[in-house]
């Protein structure tokens, strides 16, 4: 006997939605036989706005194309007219910069631990780590003067150096998570009913994973090795030493699996840069922003993102403003073409679940 | 005089009721905070949230069905609260007690949610709809366990009334808690689903169905249903405080025993996500059944 | 790493004689400007034959004074960890080109952004019309003669007292008649 | 008795003091703003000791925050949700954007004053304010809601010609989606 089928609305407005999007599902019963998303609800167009503004002016947009971690996108675009231009940037500025890029990618997968935890009810573990999360913001509004929005990592450096003893500030903070990540663990990954909801849930099978434009901890999570961070090293990477975790089944379970332990590299990390942190210039100074022509060519940089792999393109015709700038998120595949794959035959329940273990972020498609 | 005197009893445990089963939502409230890091609202928060939703105005209107939901609702409540004894032995409180007994309580217990049921169904929003249907579901899980518990009290004292089975305590001495541990436990078990906590809360869960029944119920409709889920909640407590912990003689004992049941769902609660529908009834249908099992051979033996 | 791309130049030029290279960069990118009629077959044999399995981007650029599209295909080979720009010049009155999304499903929704935002037509894309923008009137907002400055002043309305300033210190000197402070002038490049 | 000026005074002051500590945040992240909500709902500022925590459904919601610029597709859903939510009603407009387009004054998609459109009780000033200041802009609103102020919702009703035309210049095509939430 076929079910008649129900037509149900997740977003724009619902709390189980990340962001401002919309998925119209058709369940049968519990099962959902149809996912179509629907976005566009954030567009604010910035890459015509850059066109409108000169290099340096049009940085400042970038860290609104995707609040949770706004400074992959300034890394990307930093370097893609680093690449155009062909300026240097001093090896100090490297290091903060991969300290920056760290403790962003800690900060989106505290928040992460939140909206997992939140779409599955588990609200405590939500308020703990978005609280500690403010401790990381700490360091941010210390180094850079905002909570979310830095604007940091530009063009030719970083924007000003590290303030007196923010190392010792840093690790502090690294130690004190270390210790809550433990409690983390036994909150979450030793709760038999939050295995029972994710394994086996939302499954990107290996063999299927690349081509559909799986990028990021879901590709690692498929048991793919990938990481742009080895793959295709940009910054200092390659002379830090960390791993890259992978598991093997695809669930979200395993997506989770590989962002436990990716906030563990980063603390490692972060404790390698401090260590090695040289002394010199921070900053290549670029000419006055409004003088500042770029040779005409293009350029495309990537960085690995808590979600992904985030991309700038850039075209100069020469001038001192761009041509075009175009943004490459992971979204665009996570959020609209996977997730329409992916939901069908799951359980209307895990909508909210699977959508945050894919880490989509619906300003990344529309910016 | 007499009635006058009972029709005031009614009145008083029904504010009792109210006022209790609110300052147990805002502790819960509040202890929630504690456990998370944080202050938390004053433990008087679900008072001003209750009154401020009765000052709502309520422009909402998707038929009488829709309009009768909470009123169902209440109507249960009060209802199942008027049934239960609140104290053993007190000729001042005597409500209905004597004219029901356990089973009609199961059945009054589930008119509400099928009451709402109707008027949720009524609304034309999917999400209520579909809350719904798994409260119902979810029901059908919980009862399973809740009832065999009970058939099992009745059938080891022989009475299917809450004052007879409050009377064998009485006399034995010993609550049925430690006499009949199995029924005990299959009923705490089935609590966890009657309070519709974590990991029982998938009916209203707001990441996946806004909330649940009461998605186009705002101001009054709110109230209503809030209230009548406190009344509720005192209700099931005080029954629960009646069939296992041998009643209360007075009020302070009463609280502390209703607080000290009502703190294990709201603190297992607190540390767990929550179940899918079928995964609930399916755990519903595990040891709890097994334990209500148990307690039906143990009563049959006995 | 000189030898892999020579070797990836010499295996496109021998299959597709319309490609012309572009191989001047110091890192991992090789850049190859085909016909627009060739663009699903190149694509293909990347990913089939050359290991270019992973679609990093797919991107549009006006041209507005040449009277073209340019589109840029970028694609990574994560064994041989380099990245292959595939461009195309169509056409700015005639945008038309074939849909790829068989190769790659998520190129679909790169498609149908293109299409919204700079009008360029992939015959054979399966999708609903609409993607971002809803109930849209205009040309295609992307391209270079809309003007989106002028577009939002004639539409919405605009809180008086905030103005475009190219030299905002300047400005808020001039309207003020205040004097800009020493300090700041030293910044002045 | 009811229509006794002195006696409604204490009602009008009961229930705006309930009003005022119970305020329900409708969660619906209009914009990038909604990224300082769950800092400021969660521990380290913890809103819900001063009585405001979210609200799934609009029915129950008593304040619509607008976390940032609104784009002309959002601004129908966000019209739709408001008209949905139920007397006293408030809106909070939250980051510069919504003030002035903020950075986005240029942009041909988003909308640059909201209170043309919506009726704003309180603005809260950043790009991106911090949770202190949203928690500021609350209080804010308790207080006008306390002294009786917060009359948004009101201005709504009596001058609805004005807002209908003033959003109906921007929304071409008036007819609202199809979908219930």
């Amino acid at each position: 006997m076929r079910e008649k089928a129900t037509t149900l609305y997740i977003g724009p407005q619902h709390p189980g939605i990340t962001g401002n999007m919309m998925v119209k599902v058709q369940i049968e019963g519990d099962t959902i036989v149809k996912a179509r998303t629907e976005v566009g609800y954030l567009h604010r167009a910035f890459e015509k706005l850059q066109e409108r503004r000169n290099w340096l002016q049009s940085f400042t947009l970038l860290c609104r194309f995707c609040v949770p971690e706004p400074d992959p996108v300034e890394e990307s675009y930093a370097r893609a007219v680093e690449l155009l231009e062909g300026r240097e940037v001093p090896e100090r500025a490297k290091y903060i910069r991969v300290l920056v890029l760290e403790l962003a990618r800690m900060a989106s997968y505290m928040l992460w631990y939140g909206g997992q935890n939140g779409s599955l009810g588990l609200y405590t573990m939500g308020q703990w780590s978005v609280g500690d999360r403010n401790y990381i913001l700490d360091l941010f509004e210390e180094l850079t003067g905002g909570r979310i929005y830095h604007m940091y990592i530009w063009p030719g450096g970083v924007r000003r150096d590290l303030p007196e003893g923010f190392e010792s500030k840093v690790l502090k903070t690294m130690d004190y998570l270390e210790k809550r990540l433990k409690d983390y663990d036994d909150l979450m990954f030793s709760n038999t009913i939050f295995q029972k909801r994710t394994q086996g849930v939302g499954v990107i099978p290996k063999e299927k994973a690349v081509e559909w434009g799986v990028v990021g901890p879901v590709l690692r999570g498929s048991g793919i090795h990938s990481d742009i961070r080895i793959d295709d090293p940009y910054e200092v990477y390659d002379k830090l030493d960390f791993i890259v975790p992978t598991e093997e089944g695809g669930d979200i379970w395993s997506r989770a699996l590989v962002r436990r332990q990716e906030i563990r590299q980063s603390i490692r990390i972060i404790r390698q840069v401090i260590d090695k942190m040289p002394s010199g210039e921070y900053y290549n100074r670029i000419p006055n922003p409004h003088k500042w022509a770029l040779p005409k060519g293009d350029a495309y940089a990537r960085t690995e993102a808590t979600r992904g792999e985030v991309g700038m393109y850039i075209v100069s015709d020469g001038s001192t403003h761009p041509r075009r700038t175009h943004f490459r998120g992971a979204a665009y595949a996570h959020g609209i073409t996977l997730l329409e794959d992916l939901l069908v035959g799951e359980n209307v329940a895990d909508i909210s679940a699977i959508m945050n273990s894919l880490g989509t972020c619906p300003p990344e498609i529309e910016r | 005089m007499e009635l006058f005197i009972n029709i005031l009893g009614a009145i008083v445990t029904f504010l009792v009721a109210f006022i209790v089963g609110m300052t147990y939502g805002g502790l819960n409230r509040k202890i929630t905070a504690r456990v998370q890091n944080r202050k938390g609202p004053p433990f008087y928060q679900n008072f001003i949230d209750a009154f401020k939703l009765s000052s709502k105005e309520t422009a909402i209107h998707h038929g009488i069905m829709h309009y009768l939901g909470p009123a169902f609702l209440m109507v249960s409540s009060v209802m199942t609260l008027l049934i239960v004894p609140v104290f053993t032995n007190n000729g001042w409180f005597p409500n209905l007690n004597f004219k029901g007994d356990l089973i009609f309580l199961i059945y009054i217990m589930t008119f509400g949610p099928l009451g709402m049921a109707l008027g949720s169904g009524q609304t034309g929003n999917p999400n209520a709809a579909i809350g719904v249907t798994r409260g119902l579901s979810q029901m059908v899980g919980f009862e399973i366990p809740w009832v065999m518990a009970l058939i099992a009290l009745m059938i080891q004292y022989h009475t299917t009334s809450i004052e007879g089975l409050m009377e064998a305590q009485a006399q034995t001495g010993t609550w049925f808690m430690f006499s009949s541990p199995f029924a005990f436990i299959a009923a705490i078990l089935a609590m966890f689903g009657m309070f519709r906590y974590s990991p029982f809360d998938i009916v209203s869960a707001p990441t996946e169905l806004a909330s649940g029944p009461a998605s186009e119920n705002g101001g009054k409709y709110l109230f209503v249903m809030m209230s009548s889920g406190s009344v509720f909640t005192f209700a099931k407590l005080t029954l629960y405080v009646d069939l296992f912990l041998g009643g209360a003689a007075n009020l302070p004992v009463l609280l502390l025993k209703t607080f000290a049941l009502y703190l294990i769902p709201i603190l297992y609660g607190m540390t767990t996500p929550r179940y899918r529908t079928e995964q609930a009834i399916r755990w519903f249908w595990g040891w709890p059944s097994f334990f209500g099992l148990l307690a039906i051979i143990q009563a049959v033996i006995l | 790493m000189k030898e892999l791309k020579d070797n990836i130049i010499n295996r496109i030029k021998a299959n597709f004689k319309d490609a012309t290279e572009k191989n001047d960069f110091s890192y991992n990118r090789l850049d190859f400007h085909v016909n627009k009629e060739t663009i699903p077959s190149i694509l293909f044999y990347l990913k089939d034959e050359m290991g270019f399995i992973h679609l990093s981007h797919i991107s549009c650029v006006d041209w507005l004074e040449e009277g073209e599209f340019e589109v840029v295909f970028i694609v990574w080979s994560p064994k041989d960890k380099i990245k292959v720009f595939v461009k195309t010049r169509i056409d700015r009155n005639n945008p038309v080109l074939d849909n790829i999304d068989m190769i790659w499903r998520q190129a679909n929704t790169y498609e149908r952004e293109l299409k919204e935002m700079f009008g360029v037509q992939f015959t054979g894309l399966v999708a609903p019309e609409e993607f971002i923008l809803e109930d849209w009137q205009g040309p295609p907002p992307f391209r270079r003669d809309f003007d989106t400055a002028a577009y939002a002043e004639k539409t919405f309305w605009h809180r008086p007292g905030r103005e475009d300033a190219q030299n905002v210190r300047e400005t808020i000197s001039k309207r003020d008649g205040e004097e800009i402070p020493d300090f700041a002038k030293k910044y002045e490049r | 008795m009811y229509n006794d000026k002195n006696s409604q005074k204490i009602v009008d002051y009961i229930q705006n003091w309930t009003r005022k500590h119970s305020i329900w945040v409708l969660a619906y992240g209009t914009g990038c703003g909604a990224i300082e909500i769950p800092p400021t709902m969660t521990s380290r500022y913890d809103s819900e000791r001063l009585g405001i925590r979210g609200a799934a459904t609009p029915r129950q919601a008593d304040v619509l925050l607008i976390t940032g610029y609104l784009t002309v597709k959002t601004l129908k859903r966000v019209i739709r949700v408001y008209e949905q939510m139920q007397d006293p009603k408030y809106v909070i407009g939250f980051g510069s954007c919504t003030i002035n387009g903020g950075m986005y004054f240029d942009s041909y998609n988003t909308i640059k004053v909201l209170d043309k459109y919506l009726p704003v009780d309180v603005y809260i000033n950043g790009c991106m304010p911090r949770p202190e200041a949203v928690i500021q802009g609350f209080v804010k609103l308790q207080k006008r809601i306390g002294e009786g102020r917060a009359t948004g919702a009101k201005h709504y009703k009596e001058n609805l010609e004005w807002y209908r035309a003033n959003q109906k210049k921007i929304i071409p095509n008036w007819v609202m989606p199809e979908y219930n939430w």
